[in-house]
């Protein structure tokens, strides 16, 4: 199983290196809509709002919705997905590989939009730094929560639509722990409740899909 | 021969019961000193949240499991699952609308942040995304594994939901800790008219997860047929 | 190799997809190690009895068992790993180049990395290794997923239409090729509009028609 | 097309067994599922927290608290009630403290004397008692005590 996830992620990276989709399209996006909030937040909120955290985490999941699309679609034209079938690979193999390079995208991207927090909306530098390990953590849950989500919604061929319908109620604890952990980071010390509760989504989400990814994937 | 007479009776009593429930829920039982006549929510607003909560989400998350389980795999289970996710929708909601219009007057507000009317807001938009996920697969087995799976998922996420938004709610840097003596002392009539409402009203759920899951039967029926028809034209492509 | 000499045995297999049934009932049994021809009008159900032998897609009703593994009860991914499947939609990574694309493939099933510059060769891509999949022609990516197949040597081969864009020259190509590799032991079966031309290979040619057997002669 | 002569190999090879290890790691993955979900309910279960601070609590963690914004719980004290267009200004006793509420906002349609309240809203400073309020929340008792004065008041409640 671990033998076919780095073949896979490795796999999913270097697509991801030659169509540099991510550097030219996803990072972009991050730090511009983390620009619209500041604008959003108007001009004298947005230097010294405790939005911060909320903020980037709302931008986190937009460029996590990207990606899982992304992600799906490579796998997704009829020619991909017959010849990688006659490969019959492990599908918690395939699950954790994706998930894997999911994840790193996700936190290459999240720390060039925390220094974007940093910069565009003052949020403190000292915290937000102390604040990585908890974002990470969160990122890969976000990571592993949205493959399977991703193949949920038809593994690149169904409607774009449908993933943010099925996945934004999964999200929603992972956006308060994240927010909350951040924002307590901010302060000084983040409440172990919310890695208690990061922690075990992420273990949920790997063990779900190792359990049943095989299962919504061959069609 | 029991199968027949309690599929006959299962309406009419549920009937009776849920009547009976609101008669004494209404006129039997007394006002409260604070309350007044607003806590006769009190026999329907509980009631529908533990079925919307338990009786209907755990029917569908079970059927779901089964389903998955290469043993006892049938349509019957999926059906049972969609059937009673559909039924669990409505009653979320109810528990939201009821749950609102007793927050009303207590609360000020139509919407209070309260840890159990979010993490019960979050379960209704499971139940919605499972809906929506059947509605996208047209193919029968494919959409049945799939919104097995996604029960399975929103099941797990139910504590995981519960506990983030109580503690997002109560949480405050450094508050104090101690465990809350949740102890519901109810007088009386009122509490027997509470247990009617919470057996009225599950019994009020398998009747409507029976009615719907006969409706599922039929169309599953015709959608057999039209394969049949779709099959006997496709066998008459190959003979001329 | 399955203990039976059959490599497939069908009873009354039908196919159906979003409720269109592609196979409405096929009963048919091919021995290992032979070379069959299936032909048919287009939409006769070529390509779906094809995708059912290797395991792509489920059977809804009726029985069978290809290379050992039963398509009700059996593991299909097992079957799918003993086929090798060569489609007209080109194969892999677009994103990927021809030899990232054959490493890929060649590690998920344990396939030497020294023979990928040999078998691109053979299938005349070797000035072609470093171009993404998604530039080339729609024949060089067939081609790339017959270079996959020289590389993986599957126990069967299920050819989906492999005539339909070549030239004279690469029809003879491919019927040599479809000579050696039966002689080499494995079964193949390919789908085509017309019965193969040259006759020196003797395939068995079963036609089907409204998603059924309606013909049968080797 | 490349050159007829062929050197290839071409007899097949079987490809390498899917592992059939399936059952245990089933077995296995299931049980970390359920242990986690179980490292959840237990951390929640012994720890779930209160909803608001009684004034005792609040007045011994003054400190601590300062002017940060929590929920305060007590009982509103009769005749101290007076309505202002902005919302409503009132005493609210808890044990043998008693604290200065001045709300903003319509306070809900229950709210009387000598009922208990918890307020939303944070002390004006370390020292005073008191209290600014954005919102007023009823609460009503988890025991239901029916209008007849022969019922036994229950001990005090917390919010349903």
């Amino acid at each position: 199983m671990i033998r076919t996830a780095l073949l896979v992620a490795g796999k999913d990276l270097r697509i991801e290196r030659r169509s540099r989709v991510l550097l030219w399209q996803v990072l972009p996006f991050g730090v511009m809509a983390l620009v619209l909030s500041g604008l959003a937040l108007g001009p004298n909120h947005a230097g010294n709002s405790s939005a911060g955290p909320g903020l980037f985490y709302l931008v986190m999941l937009l460029v996590a919705l990207l990606m899982i699309n992304r992600s799906q679609v490579i796998e997704g034209s009829s020619g991909t997905r017959t010849s990688i079938a006659t490969l019959g690979l492990d599908p918690a193999g395939v699950f954790l590989g994706k998930a894997l390079a999911l994840a790193l995208e996700l936190w290459l991207t999240g720390v060039v939009v925390l220094a974007g927090s940093v910069l565009l909306l003052h949020t403190a530098l000292v915290g937000s730094a102390e604040a990585l390990p908890s974002v990470l953590v969160i990122l890969a849950a976000l990571a592993a929560a949205g493959t399977l989500y991703g193949a949920l919604s038809g593994g690149g061929q169904g409607p774009a639509t449908l993933l943010p319908v099925l996945s934004f109620p999964a999200f929603a604890p992972l956006l308060i722990a994240g927010e909350r952990s951040y924002s307590d980071a901010l302060h000084g010390g983040a409440l172990w409740q919310w890695w208690v509760i990061s922690l075990v989504a992420l273990v949920v989400y790997l063990a779900i899909g190792i359990l049943l990814y095989g299962v919504l994937e061959d069609s | 021969m029991i199968k027949q007479l309690s599929q006959r009776l299962l309406g009419p009593v549920t009937l009776v019961l849920l009547a009976l429930t609101f008669w004494l829920g209404l006129w039997v039982t007394p006002p409260d000193r604070v309350q007044g006549n607003l806590v006769r929510l009190l026999y329907v607003h509980p009631a529908i949240a533990w079925v919307a909560l338990y009786v209907s989400f755990g029917t569908s998350v079970i059927a779901s499991s089964l389903y998955l389980w290469r043993r006892t795999r049938s349509v019957v289970m999926d059906r049972v699952a969609s059937c009673a996710m559909e039924v669990s929708a409505v009653f979320l909601a109810l528990t939201l609308i009821t749950g609102s219009i007793w927050g009303r007057p207590t609360w000020g507000v139509w919407w209070a942040w309260d840890a159990r009317l979010t993490s019960t807001a979050i379960l209704l938009v499971f139940a919605l995304g499972y809906l929506a996920l059947r509605r996208a697969n047209d193919d029968p087995e494919l959409r049945a594994r799939r919104s097995a799976v996604f029960a399975i998922i929103a099941a797990i996420n139910v504590p995981i939901d519960h506990f983030s938004v109580d503690w997002w709610h109560t949480l405050h840097q450094g508050a104090t800790v101690f465990t809350e003596n949740g102890n519901f002392l109810v007088h009386g009539s009122m509490l027997w008219t509470l247990f009617l409402s919470l057996f009225a009203f599950t019994l009020l759920f398998f009747w409507l997860l029976r009615a719907r899951y006969r409706l599922e039967v039929q169309r599953d029926a015709r959608y057999a047929a039209s394969l049949d028809e779709a099959l006997a034209q496709r066998r008459r492509e190959g003979v001329h | 190799m399955s203990s039976s000499s059959r490599v497939v045995e069908l009873r009354d297999a039908v196919v159906l997809v979003d409720g269109f049934p592609l196979l409405s009932g096929v009963t048919l049994e091919l021995e290992s190690g032979s070379l069959n021809v299936v032909t048919g009008a287009n939409g006769a159900g070529k390509t779906s009895l094809l995708r059912l032998l290797g395991g792509l897609v489920a059977l809804s009703s009726g029985s069978g068992v290809v290379s050992g593994v039963d398509l009700t009860t059996g593991d299909r991914r097992e079957l799918r790993r003993r086929v090798g499947w060569l489609g007209h939609e080109g194969s892999f990574y677009d994103d990927l180049t021809a030899t990232e694309n054959l490493t890929f493939a060649a590690k998920a099933l344990g396939r030497p990395l020294d023979e990928i510059g040999r078998v691109l060769e053979r299938v005349g891509l070797s000035s072609r290794t470093k171009t993404p999949a998604k530039r080339l022609s729609a024949g060089q990516r067939r081609r790339l997923g017959l270079a996959w197949l020289l590389l993986r040597r599957p126990e069967t081969w299920l050819l989906d239409e492999p005539y339909a864009t070549l030239d004279d020259e690469g029809r003879t190509f491919f019927d040599e090729l479809i000579g050696d590799v039966v002689k080499s032991g494995a079964s193949v079966i390919v789908s085509a509009h017309d019965p193969l031309r040259s006759s020196a290979l003797l395939p068995r040619t079963i036609t089907l028609a409204g998603g059924r057997v309606v013909g049968d002669h080797s | 097309m490349p050159d007829t002569e062929d050197t290839f190999d071409l007899t097949p090879v079987a490809a390498p067994p899917t592992k059939r290890r399936g059952r245990w790691r089933t077995i296995g993955v299931l049980a970390v599922l359920v242990l986690a979900v179980l490292a959840l309910l237990s951390q929640g279960l012994l720890h779930s927290l209160n909803y608001f601070e009684t004034i005792d609590q609040a007045m011994n963690s003054r400190a601590q608290l300062g002017t940060e914004t929590f929920r305060l719980e007590g009982v509103v004290k009769p005749h101290t009630i007076d309505r202002t267009s902005r919302g409503a200004s009132f005493w609210m006793t808890g044990g043998d403290k008693k604290i200065f509420v001045d709300a903003t906002g319509s306070p809900p349609q229950l709210f009387q004397a000598n009922i208990p309240v918890v307020v939303e809203g944070h002390f004006t400073s370390e020292t005073s008692d008191k209290f600014v309020a954005t919102q007023i929340l009823v609460k009503h008792t988890a025991t239901y005590i029916a209008k007849y004065p022969n019922r036994v008041k229950a001990p005090n409640g917390t919010v349903r």
